[in-house]
């Protein structure tokens, strides 16, 4: 197969040009973007977002003209499987229908919206097979079986009767990927397929396409902004910014040589794992084109801000006939550590881990089991519901999801003004001026103060969220993945801010994060979590350099580097499924017992169910 | 020919709910049980009493009643049989009595039973019924749509508190009458057929009848002679051109008839006035201001009756100022009961020296101001009449505040109710009341004094306008000792006109029954006496 | 699922009681006296003996309780002896003989057990109220899907004003005015509904179609109104969900992607809306019936309230808060069917 | 495969651009400036908000210009057919002083259609703004506060199962006396009218509010203005009902013309105002037997209705977008 593959363009875009008709008129979605893509070669399209990767992509489906664009000019050829060459801007949807799916398949950024909620796997992947290939239901479903086994995913009979909310988000994709595998497409588009997943799911995925690709010699236009990825998949890489092409080239080339300014920012702006090597405390990053900025090690004090011990949240599981509380999520378990004044706590893991809980639970935004939580000589479990609402001024959130975590119907100001309004800590015009002053420590402009959330970019929006954290001049902040949904220009922008915030106001945080070059970069201190307990804590120099809990030396392994020449291979992961963390109400959770390895690191002996 | 004319189909807009007039009382559930079941003896469309089951009426001249005027035989008709084929004898009639006359049933037709003794059969044919005492009008027991004979082995077992467990036979009486029930749906439709074994073998003509309920007065308008999906449609109360209108649909006619219905407006003579607590409201006199002469002569002199006539009732209504309108030896004749006379009334106030001394538009009564209350229950016709009325009481300088009620809660009697026509919260309130027969001694008993009602009475009585004149009751004994004919009608004037004149009330319009019948139904004689459907075996199809 | 079902089952029985409770409390505060259809020449006392017949003289809480035993024991084993005896279901099994002669639910109006009536107007109901919701349903959701493809189209906009004005103007009107124009004018429809008319050949057939066509339009015009606009709310929300473009990126045509995929997931909250409004399919509709004289539940309700039948209002009332409780159950429960991601246990 | 684009010069502040915030293309405006904007470009809705003023100031200042008396009984002038009649039967029965003609009674229809609507208007607002409170604020407590969830469901179970006409006749008898007292006849049963429509109709919006405050709660936005003490009551009042109000207009249309419906309906049963105080559903109930001879005895009351409620309808739709600034920045 893969010498029979033509090693000609299967695809040409040439002078590619996208409008939207909007109330403001027409707007231009991409502009002027040309690229080949070769059988059986991976071309990786980069930029951060609304760069137009989407659009570019949606339009070679000839999808976007449900979006709501228009192409408005330029050519996109494309070999059929029967030789032909086609320009798909002039065909008609009917004719498309016979592509899409055929032979142009495509792989959605969301697995968890990408499908349809309500019909079973196995219909959503016989679907195309029927239509395109006139195969009947029974070998369809052989065929999706099939299939669904080539994705890896374990006990693929049962999946083809399951519900896509039945699955986790990996599991989602690699349906997403099977279905966009079905008709053995020439040329596959995956658009940020990983965007939203674990490390360690993301690992797997990348291989599992790649794998696939070099199987079936597909073509591949593959989409993200994350350079990471990008060093680890691709053949050759465009970029593109603001509706452009910049750049356009080979990977090593791209990575080694960058040419366009643009892509060097987006370069410098990625963390790579292993820059702190040797460094014991976090530095900003340097920023590509800023010149003022000073680079200095953050040491903090090291006088204990919050103390925690044997934390442990449990979420009742309610059933049976009377509703009664017949079973636990174990979602923190017996976690203990202590945060100094100044210093970055973080904490990673995989998802579902009890991160985002153990977070929530220092606010008490969840109710805590049983554990103590000592706030700089407050004892916050012991406070009643007014104590707690004022301990909170000392304690402030900022949450991973910059859209959901903002009222879409509030002015920004307001937004920000609201903590002080909770607690009266300014009054009259007072009040504006803090805010504008907050707004000028995040570093936004003051216009934006009577605008929407809507109308901000992700990392302005998060930025308004640390704004209203900090509003309160709280001693610390839990930032539970405050920087994962953004892009990497924008997220070393917003991680430096929070440095320099760390460094002038002494704060503190808990940072919670899955990103261990993000971690690496930040932390003064690092827990990796699993299943609910820490398992390996220490300081980030000693965790990262010598990890010795097995958990964090597979976590190490998979997360991808921004090295072309340092790509993982499939053989380098092995993960096992996570175990359930429910146990009914008698079971006895073992105690935490840890091993000092080295000064401050501890390594977990209990039984950790890894 | 029995049968030979197919189906004839009425429609009653109020639907009946139960064919057992002993149980119901409603005029709905009585008319139509008068199709199956049927008394001794009816009033024709005069008035006038014709034997039914019976040989002939009795009378004192021909031996049928008592010379004491206690007792009174009846001679049933021999051959009369069930439509189940059995005998029709006394015995039945008999049974009707105990039937009624149980305690624990809740008879509606009590009233009828309350003075007799006792009934006893001698034989089979004939029915001796005893009074109490002596009774000049003897035609209540067993007389008239009211209390028809229920067959006594039918309802042998429904006696006293078993009555409404009887749904069978409630629903379908074994009658003499020239139909009998194949289905009833409650509140719905009644579908009947011609009785075989019916005494006439002629009748009735048609093979079926059905009986159909629910809607409104309009719609069976409508269906009659507009769209003659129906031949006969009951008591059609709407307005004059409403029903020209309908009958330019050419399908059908309007028929009336005119007993003694009227409509009139009670006037309060007690104070209704709310600061007053809830047992002393409507039951201490006197009005502030409504028993003063000039006061009520006013009000009925700006009341231009026959307009009133014109915009409400047409050929179904007549202007009267008549408590009670008929027979007609009892009416009075008013005069100027027919002219209104805006002026005259304001010169009568002005003379009574009750004017306008605050300058608002509204006289005062010795400091009171002539604002009334004015309430009656919901219905279109009243309350195109109250607006009417109302413009004109405020051109005599009154001020006047409508209010309608549900005519379930007006005329229903519940004391706990600040709404009922009984209690009368209210200066005045207009409504229809009749009776039954042609004699009017008991109707005329509903202005004595102690027939008021008041909480002692859990607020029951008939005298709703609490008028109370010891003329007045002095004058009604004498008519209940007296039997001559003449005489009772001179009393009878008298009566009415002591009411009219003291402020008992304000008669308006003498009304009638109008109902609707399709071209092709020959025999319809309405009758306003007893049941519309009195005859309904001798109606037919016209060709 | 089946717990759930149960469990919300059992659970809603102390709320129906304390509902019929309540309604039993506000009829009896109720002003309105069953003797108000006798005519005033009947005299008060004898309608006091009338009353006292009917067991108008005991304190409410009895009579309550005598209700409440008649419904729920009485009344069901008549239920079960009929169900065993005559019905086409369970009438293989050995008949039953539960009932014996206990006083039962009587109206007082038709002196007759009120299930009885109930039973005898279900049919009438069912057919008028009930094909026009299945027409209404039929002709919204059309509309509604096909408003939402074409959102803002012409034919989206003059949906959106016609099921306006049939939702603005009342059935007092629509009614008698179909009535006049294809009654009256025409003479094509009967404009009084014949309850007894029994279908049993084709010209039968039509004449039941005839007399239902008006009622049929009248109701089913209010109710395409309503269920379209959900519809059309519903269907709008789902086009831009990213399955769609999934389901599109995968070649199907635009007939399986809306009719197949937006379709199933738009009808989720559109069905629970149908269900929930079941119970006022049972309850009639009181004007329609009224003008139609389709004398079915709605009509049922209205007269027994007018004429004060406190035990036919309070049962028919009891037999709609059943049917409410039961349809929300329903509803939730088609929920969680239609939606595999909700479950409830 | 494309050349390299090759780095200029000037290319270097492209780089430091991309790094730069973005503004927002238009420049702020007031956030009410911005709302009325978009109802602008919402053409339904500025027919539906014309419509209502021209009623609303129709049936306010009308009464001044058209002086005539709604309740002026003028017997000799009875059934005159509107004015406009003429055009096409010059026989009929019309005259300037009556220009939508006169009712059986001869009571000026123009007059009537004028107090009419001030009625049926005030009603239909009065009732649909209460109940739109009922029920949400049921709805937001039962969503938000989750022991209060069930008993606030049944209770709404109950609500739906309560028979309206009994309810009515029960406050009419419990209530009328005292409210009479306090604000005369017609106030009073002005009162009673709304309160009972508004008891028996908040059921739908306290159902769809609970659902959406139910999906709102889970929003993170929610969890962090508690993380930042805001209380309950302004997350309430600042969060979760500003995110819920489209489904609330959508309720606020519809329940504007079940409350005018209803009125009419209960009018219609004899159970609203005194019988001499004009409604639209009561003149066009009355008008219903006359239908064939004089039409426009239900077509106005009938097209006011209608009109009525579609422009609320159409006003709700435009303002439910011109209020959510995602949709108000598309
Ligand atoms: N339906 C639409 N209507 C109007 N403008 C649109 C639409 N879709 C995309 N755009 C515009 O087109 C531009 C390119 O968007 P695109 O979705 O391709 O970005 P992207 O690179 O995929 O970003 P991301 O990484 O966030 O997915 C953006 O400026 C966006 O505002
Ligand atoms: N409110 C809750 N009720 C019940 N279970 C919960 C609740 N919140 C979280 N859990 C469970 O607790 C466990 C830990 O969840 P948590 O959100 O803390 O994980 P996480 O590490 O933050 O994951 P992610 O990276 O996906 O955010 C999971 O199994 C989750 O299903
Ligand atoms: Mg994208
Ligand atoms: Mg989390
Ligand atoms: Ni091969």
């Amino acid at each position: 197969m893969l010498d029979a593959a033509p090693r000609g363009p299967i695809a040409q875009i040439d002078r590619l040009r996208v409008e939207f008709e909007t109330k403001d008129g027409r707007v231009v979605g991409v502009e002027d973007v040309s690229f080949d893509i070769n059988a059986g070669e991976t071309v990786c399209v980069v930029g951060e977002s609304g760069s137009g990767k989407s659009v570019s992509s949606l339009s070679l489906m000839r999808l976007i003209e449900y979006g709501g664009g228009d192409i408005a000019g330029g050519r996109m050829l494309f070999d059929r499987k029967t030789g032909e060459e086609l320009d798909l801007t002039t065909a008609d949807q009917s004719l498309m229908r016979t592509i899409r799916g055929n032979e142009i398949g495509m792989i959605f950024q969301e697995p968890m919206t990408a499908l349809n909620p309500t019909f079973t796997v196995g219909k959503q992947l016989t679907e195309g097979l029927r239509v395109h290939r006139g195969l009947s239901r029974k070998q369809a479903e052989a065929r999706a079986l099939e299939l669904l086994r080539e994705v890896r995913i374990p006990e693929p009979e049962r999946r083809l009767q399951q519900y896509p909310h039945e699955l986790s988000g990996g599991m989602r994709q690699r349906v997403v990927i099977a279905m966009a595998m079905a008709c053995k497409p020439r040329l596959l588009i995956a658009d940020e397929p990983t965007t939203a997943l674990d490390v360690t799911i993301q690992a797997e995925i990348l291989a599992l396409m790649d794998r696939l690709k070099r199987e079936t010699g597909t073509a591949v236009m593959f989409i993200t902004h994350d350079m990471a990825v990008v060093a680890q998949m691709a053949d050759r890489v465009v970029v593109m910014f603001r509706g452009k092409k910049v750049e356009e080239g080979p990977v090593e080339q791209i990575f080694e040589a960058p040419q366009h300014p643009y892509t060097q920012a987006l370069l410098a702006a990625v963390p790579k794992l292993g820059e702190m090597t040797g460094k014991d405390y976090p530095e900003p990053m340097k920023l590509f084109g800023r010149t003022d900025q000073k680079i200095e090690p953050i040491p903090g004090r090291n006088e204990p801000l919050l103390t925690v011990k044997n934390l442990t949240t449990r979420f009742p599981v309610r059933g049976g006939f009377f509703r009664r509380h017949i079973a636990n999520v174990h979602a923190v378990e017996d976690v203990s550590f202590t945060l100094n004044k100044g210093q970055t706590l973080s904490l990673v893991g995989e998802s579902g881990c009890g991160k985002s809980s153990a977070g929530r639970s220092l606010l008490r935004l969840v109710e805590p089991t049983s554990g103590t939580i000592d706030l700089d000589g407050t004892d916050v479990m012991a406070l009643s519901p007014r104590g707690l609402r004022d301990a909170r001024r000392e304690m402030q959130m900022i949450f991973q999801d910059p859209f959901a975590s903002l009222n879409p119907q509030m002015q920004l100001a307001d937004q920000v003004a609201e903590p002080i309004h909770n607690y009266r800590t300014a009054r009259g015009s007072e009040v504006m001026d803090r805010v504008a002053g907050l707004f000028d420590r995040v570093e936004l402009p003051r216009s934006f103060m009577r605008r929407f959330p809507h109308e901000l970019s992700g990392g302005q929006r998060q930025r308004i969220a640390i704004a209203r954290a900090l509003a309160l001049n709280p001693k610390l902040i839990v930032a539970d993945e405050a920087v994962s949904a953004l892009d990497v220009s924008v997220q070393a922008q917003v991680l430096n801010l929070m440095m320099e915030l760390q460094a002038e106001l002494e704060l503190s945080y808990v940072f919670i994060s899955h990103d261990m070059a993000v971690v690496e970069r930040v932390s003064h201190n690092v827990g990796v979590m699993y299943l609910g307990r820490i398992v390996e804590i220490g300081p980030r120099r000693a965790v990262f350099e010598d990890p010795q809990h097995a958990y964090t030396q597979a976590l190490m392994k998979a997360v991808p580097i921004a090295d072309p020449r340092r790509r993982k291979t499939e053989k380098d992961l092995n993960f096992k499924p996570i175990p359930s963390p429910i146990h009914p109400v008698d079971y006895q959770a073992a105690p935490s017992d840890y091993a000092e390895v080295s000064p401050g690191h501890f390594v977990l002996t209990t039984d950790s169910g890894y | 020919q029995r049968a030979s004319d197919g189906e004839v189909r009425i429609i009653y807009w109020q639907a009946p709910s139960i064919m057992n007039p002993f149980l119901s009382g409603g005029t709905k559930d009585i008319e139509a049980a008068s199709m199956v079941i049927e008394p001794l003896a009816r009033y024709d469309e005069t008035g006038t009493l014709v034997p039914w089951l019976v040989e002939e009426i009795p009378t004192v001249d021909n031996g049928g009643v008592s010379e004491d005027m206690t007792q009174i035989t009846w001679n049933i008709t021999p051959g009369i049989t069930w439509s189940d084929g059995t005998p029709f004898t006394s015995e039945d009639v008999r049974f009707t009595y105990e039937y009624c006359t149980d305690p624990k049933g809740g008879c509606a037709q009590l009233t009828k039973f309350e003075t007799v003794k006792s009934v006893e059969t001698p034989d089979e044919h004939t029915v001796v019924v005893t009074f109490n005492e002596p009774t000049p009008n003897p035609y209540g027991p067993f007389v008239g749509g009211e209390s028809p004979i229920l067959q006594a082995a039918q309802f042998a077992e429904c006696l006293g508190a078993a009555a409404s467990t009887c749904t069978e036979a409630n629903f379908n009486p074994i009658g003499t009458g020239p139909f009998v029930v194949t289905e009833f749906r409650p509140n719905d439709v009644i579908s009947l057929k011609a009785n075989e074994n019916f005494r006439d073998p002629n009748k009735p003509a048609f093979a079926t009848a059905t009986l159909k309920g629910g809607g409104d007065a309009a719609a069976a308008g409508t269906a009659v002679m507009e769209t003659g999906e129906f031949d006969y449609a009951w008591n059609l109360q709407l307005a004059p051109d409403v029903i020209a209108r309908m009958e330019e649909g050419g399908q059908g006619e309007a028929v009336a008839g005119f007993g003694p219905l009227m409509e009139r407006i009670m006037l309060n003579n007690t104070n209704p006035d709310p600061s007053l607590g809830p047992d002393e409201r409507s039951v201490i006199r006197p009005h502030p201001f409504l028993q003063e002469p000039a006061v009520y002569k006013a009000m009925s002199m700006a009341i231009d009756r026959p307009l009133l006539v014109e915009i409400g009732y047409g050929q179904a209504g007549r202007v009267t100022c008549s408590w009670v309108p008929a027979p007609e030896p009892y009416a009075i004749d008013v005069e100027g009961c027919d002219t209104q006379d805006i002026e005259g009334a304001k010169a009568l106030l002005d003379e009574a020296g009750i004017v306008d001394t605050d300058g608002d538009g509204v006289r005062e009564h010795e400091g009171t101001p002539l604002s009334i209350v004015y309430q009656t229950s919901t219905n279109a016709v009243r309350q195109d009449f109250q607006a009417l009325i109302k413009d004109w009481w405020e051109q005599i300088g009154m001020e006047v505040e409508l209010r309608n009620i549900d005519s379930s809660v007006f005329f229903g009697g519940d004391p706990g109710s600040p709404d009922t026509f009984q209690k009368f919260y209210a200066d005045v309130e207009m409504y229809a009341n009749t009776y039954n027969g042609t004699d009017p001694q008991v109707y005329f008993g509903n202005a004595l004094c102690d027939k008021a009602p008041r909480p002692e009475t859990q607020w029951q009585g008939e005298n709703i306008s609490r008028f109370c004149s010891e003329e007045y009751d002095a004058l009604h004994e004498e008519l209940t000792q007296t039997a001559d004919l003449e005489e009772r009608y001179r009393i009878g004037r008298e009566l009415n006109r002591m009411v009219y004149e003291q402020g008992g009330m304000i008669p308006l319009v003498h009304r009638g029954r109008l109902s609707a019948k399709s071209n092709t139904l020959g025999g319809v004689v309405l009758n306003v006496w007893d049941s519309e459907l009195w005859n309904v075996a001798d109606w037919y199809r016209e060709e | 699922m089946l717990t759930y079902a149960t469990r919300r089952l059992i659970l809603s029985i102390p709320t129906l009681l304390f509902i019929s409770f309540v309604i039993f409390m506000l009829l009896q505060l109720a002003p309105g006296d069953p003797m108000a259809q006798v005519p005033l020449t009947v005299p008060p006392e004898v309608k006091q003996k009338m009353r006292e017949a009917l067991g108008l003289g005991q304190p409410p809480l009895v009579q309550y309780w005598k209700w409440l035993v008649q419904i729920l024991w009485i009344e069901p084993q008549v239920l079960i002896d009929w169900l065993t005896r005559e019905s086409w279901l369970l009438g293989w099994l050995p008949d039953t003989n539960l009932y014996d002669g206990q006083l039962r639910v009587i109206s007082w109006q038709t002196r007759s057990p009120v299930m009885d009536i109930i039973i005898q107007r279900i049919p009438q109901t069912l057919t008028v109220v009930g094909i026009a919701y299945i027409v209404g349903i039929l002709i919204a959701l059309p509309i509604g899907i096909y408003s939402a493809y074409r959102q803002y189209s012409v034919f989206d906009q003059a949906g959106t004003f016609v099921t306006m004005i049939g939702f603005s103007v009342p059935p007092f009107f629509t009614g008698p005015l179909l009535i006049v124009i294809f009654s009256v004018q025409l003479g094509w429809f009967p404009s009084i509904y014949d309850t007894t008319h029994v279908v049993t050949d084709w010209a039968s057939f039509k004449v039941q179609l005839q007399q239902m066509i008006m009622p049929v339009m009248v109701l089913a015009l209010q109710i395409t109104a309503q269920l379209s606009r959900y519809m059309r709310a519903s269907m709008l929300d789902n086009l831009n969900q990213d399955y769609v473009r999934t389901a599109r990126a995968k070649g199907l045509s635009e007939i399986v992607t809306v009719m197949v995929h937006v379709l199933r997931n738009s009808m989720i909250p559109v069905v629970t809306v149908i269900a929930l409004g079941v119970p006022a399919i049972f309850g009639g509709a009181i004007i329609t019936e009224q003008v139609f004289k389709v004398n079915g539940i709605g009509q049922l309700l209205i007269t027994a309230l007018f004429a004060n039948d406190l035990p036919m209002v309070m049962t028919v009332t009891f037999f709609f808060a059943v049917l409410i409780v039961l349809f929300n159950l329903i509803a939730d429960i088609l929920y969680g069917v239609l939606d595999p991601r909700i479950r409830y246990d | 495969m494309t050349e390299p684009v090759v780095a200029s010069p000037a290319t270097d502040e492209v780089a430091i651009e991309a790094l730069r915030d973005r503004e927002p293309s238009r420049p702020p405006r007031s956030q009410w400036r911005d709302v009325w904007d978009q109802l602008r470009k919402h053409k339904g809705a500025m027919f539906g908000a014309g419509f209502l003023l021209f009623i609303t100031l129709a049936v306010l200042i009308g009464p001044f210009i058209w002086t005539a008396d709604p309740q002026q009984i003028d017997i000799r002038n009875k059934d005159m057919r509107p004015i406009y009649t003429a055009l096409w039967d010059s026989g009929a029965k019309v005259s300037w002083a009556k220009p939508l003609g006169s009712d059986q009674l001869g009571r000026d229809q123009l007059a009537q259609m004028i107090a009419g609507g001030r009625a049926s208007m005030a009603v239909g607002w009065a009732a649909m703004i209460l109940s739109l409170v009922i029920g949400t604020a049921i709805g937001v407590i039962a969503g938000y506060f989750k022991r209060l969830d069930g008993p606030l469901m049944r209770m709404t179970d109950l609500f739906l199962s309560l028979p309206i006409l009994p309810l009515l006749l029960v406050a009419v008898t419990l209530f009328r006396q005292p409210l009479r007292a306090g604000f005369g006849p017609e106030g009073g049963m002005f009162i009673l009218i709304v309160t009972v429509i508004a008891v028996t109709s908040w059921m739908p919006t306290a159902r769809i509010v609970r659902g959406d405050i139910l999906a709102i709660k889970e929003r993170e936005f929610v969890l962090a203005a508690r993380s930042i003490g805001t209380t309950s009551r302004r997350i309430i009042s600042r969060h979760l009902l500003p995110n819920v109000l489209s489904p609330i207009m959508v309720s606020a249309a519809l329940g504007l013309a079940t409350a005018i419906i209803t009125e009419s309906a209960l009018s219609f049963l004899g159970v609203g105002f005194p019988s001499d105080f004009p409604t639209w559903g009561k003149m066009l109930a009355d008008a219903v037997t006359r239908m064939e001879q004089f039409p426009e005895r239900v077509l106005l009351p009938g097209i006011a209705i209608s009109l009525t409620v579609l422009s609320v309808n159409y006003l709700g739709d435009g303002l439910r977008d011109a209020l959510d600034p995602r949709i108000r920045g598309r």
